[in-house]
């Protein structure tokens, strides 16, 4: 079953960027979930989710954003979302999501606001 | 919702079994009438959002993610609007739950009900419906950019 | 054609208008579905188009280009192959009208028979069928590149 | 009603060139069949009908092309098809027409060869 959603991983010492690549929908969120958790269960400092190759996502792909967050504030890590689409962005304000968020340019801007090294 | 004569020859029907891995075939068929009847890109996404919605809720709701139910689908295009109707053979909802949580209650979920009624025109719950589910979006074309068919 | 009971739900239906404008949704669908189940480009192609074909041949000879009637058509992937079945209330075919030209005799036209025939493993005619017609096009998983779904 | 088939013409003092853009099926061939016959009628000497942007075409598609290729041999005028994607080259070989239409690369091919000026 080919899959509508690709996932990217690149852990540093400080920090990691998931990578998404295609649609996320109630179909391929728990995949992306699935990335996600362990991540915050192993309390990595900075997490970075790009959204800039996300042509679609759905409410089920904000809701596994929202626990990723809630679960990164508890051991005050930082998540940071960057390259929302058009689609994407429209969805983060309809959810009204998009204060709730640190959403960024890019990565490479991250960088250069050294919030990542 | 009474269609023209004319209409009703316009009609798309699509069945899907209770899965979200179909979710995607709903987008493209959707995509394909919309373009085909010159919606704007914005109202095509709009529907389309909307639409995968109303989807997952069944399947996660009316029939609690259980994959070996149907979902039907019609799809009536017009000059002024597109409308779509979902029905189900799960559980009736009942009225008084289908609420959007509070925007301001930041929680994983309980987003669909709430980008529906912001992306659609009208998001009607058919309460003489039954058995199942019978839900009506929608999106009227819009006026400035949309041309007609 | 019996389905296996854990095929039944990955069963995808469609009814559309007997209209040539709506051949596009059709086709939509079926690259859907094939991307889907991991069919070859190459299989999907030819689906696209025997179906394509077979839909055309109803528009024009069982509903005689009336537009105000539908087209059925169910699709049914697997691990092994991917059916189509099409249904129409049309004009019953005698099959032995059913036949291609001779490809020699070039002319405009009478090449639709062929193509399905050349395209996929299976071309039948459900005599029993009642009342117009039931068309089902099967196609195997060419088992070089496929992968299983 | 947006349609998949755009349609150029080029006209030149002895040939025109019908550049088909898009998907040619039972509901778009009509448009190409319109727009091909009258320059038929007038009995262009040379006609080149272009498909290197056909994605797709059908047995209707075919069926329009056997009717102007015969059309004009009827007046012994050229029928140049140029540009064949692969899908289009294969609906053509599975009709057997490979071998009917004079078929070549692309326009400019056919202005190399002189087979227009
Ligand atoms: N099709 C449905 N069948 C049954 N209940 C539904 C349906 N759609 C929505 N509901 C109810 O409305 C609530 C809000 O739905 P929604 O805003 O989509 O959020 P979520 O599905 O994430 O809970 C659901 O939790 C459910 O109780
Ligand atoms: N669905 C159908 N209903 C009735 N007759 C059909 C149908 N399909 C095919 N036929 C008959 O078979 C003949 C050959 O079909 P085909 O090879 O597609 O060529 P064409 O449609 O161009 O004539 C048709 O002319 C028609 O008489």
């Amino acid at each position: 079953m080919t899959s509508t959603l690709e996932i990217e991983i690149n852990r540093n010492q400080n920090y990691v960027v998931i990578s998404l690549c295609g649609e996320v929908d109630l179909y391929s969120s728990p995949k992306f979930r699935k990335q996600l958790i362990p991540l915050t269960q192993a309390k990595l400092p900075t997490i970075v989710i790009d959204l800039s190759k996300v042509s679609y996502m759905d409410s089920s792909g904000v809701a596994t954003l929202v626990e990723g967050l809630q679960l990164i504030e508890k051991y005050k890590g930082n998540f940071y979302i960057t390259g929302l689409t058009p689609m994407v962005r429209e969805v983060f304000e309809l959810s009204r999501l998009d204060s709730v968020f640190s959403i960024h340019e890019s990565v490479e801007q991250l960088q250069r606001n050294q919030l990542i090294p | 919702m009474p269609e023209k004569t004319d209409e009703k020859y316009r009609n798309v029907s699509l069945r899907i079994p209770s899965n979200a891995r179909y979710l995607k075939i709903v987008r493209s068929v959707l995509e394909a009438v919309g373009r085909m009847f010159d919606f704007q890109e914005h109202t095509i996404q709009a529907v389309l959002l909307a639409t995968n919605e109303a989807c997952a809720n069944i399947i996660n709701h009316a029939y609690k993610d259980e994959p070996n139910h149907f979902i039907y689908l019609d799809i009536y295009p017009s000059s002024e609007r597109i409308q779509i109707e979902l029905r189900d053979n799960g559980i009736k909802v009942a009225p008084e739950k289908i609420k959007p949580r509070e925007l301001g209650d930041v929680r994983p979920g309980g987003l669909g009900i709430h980008l529906m009624r912001s992306l659609m025109d009208e998001v009607i719950f058919d309460q003489n419906y039954k058995p199942g589910n019978k839900l009506i979006l929608i999106k009227k074309r819009s006026e400035k950019n949309d041309k007609h068919s």
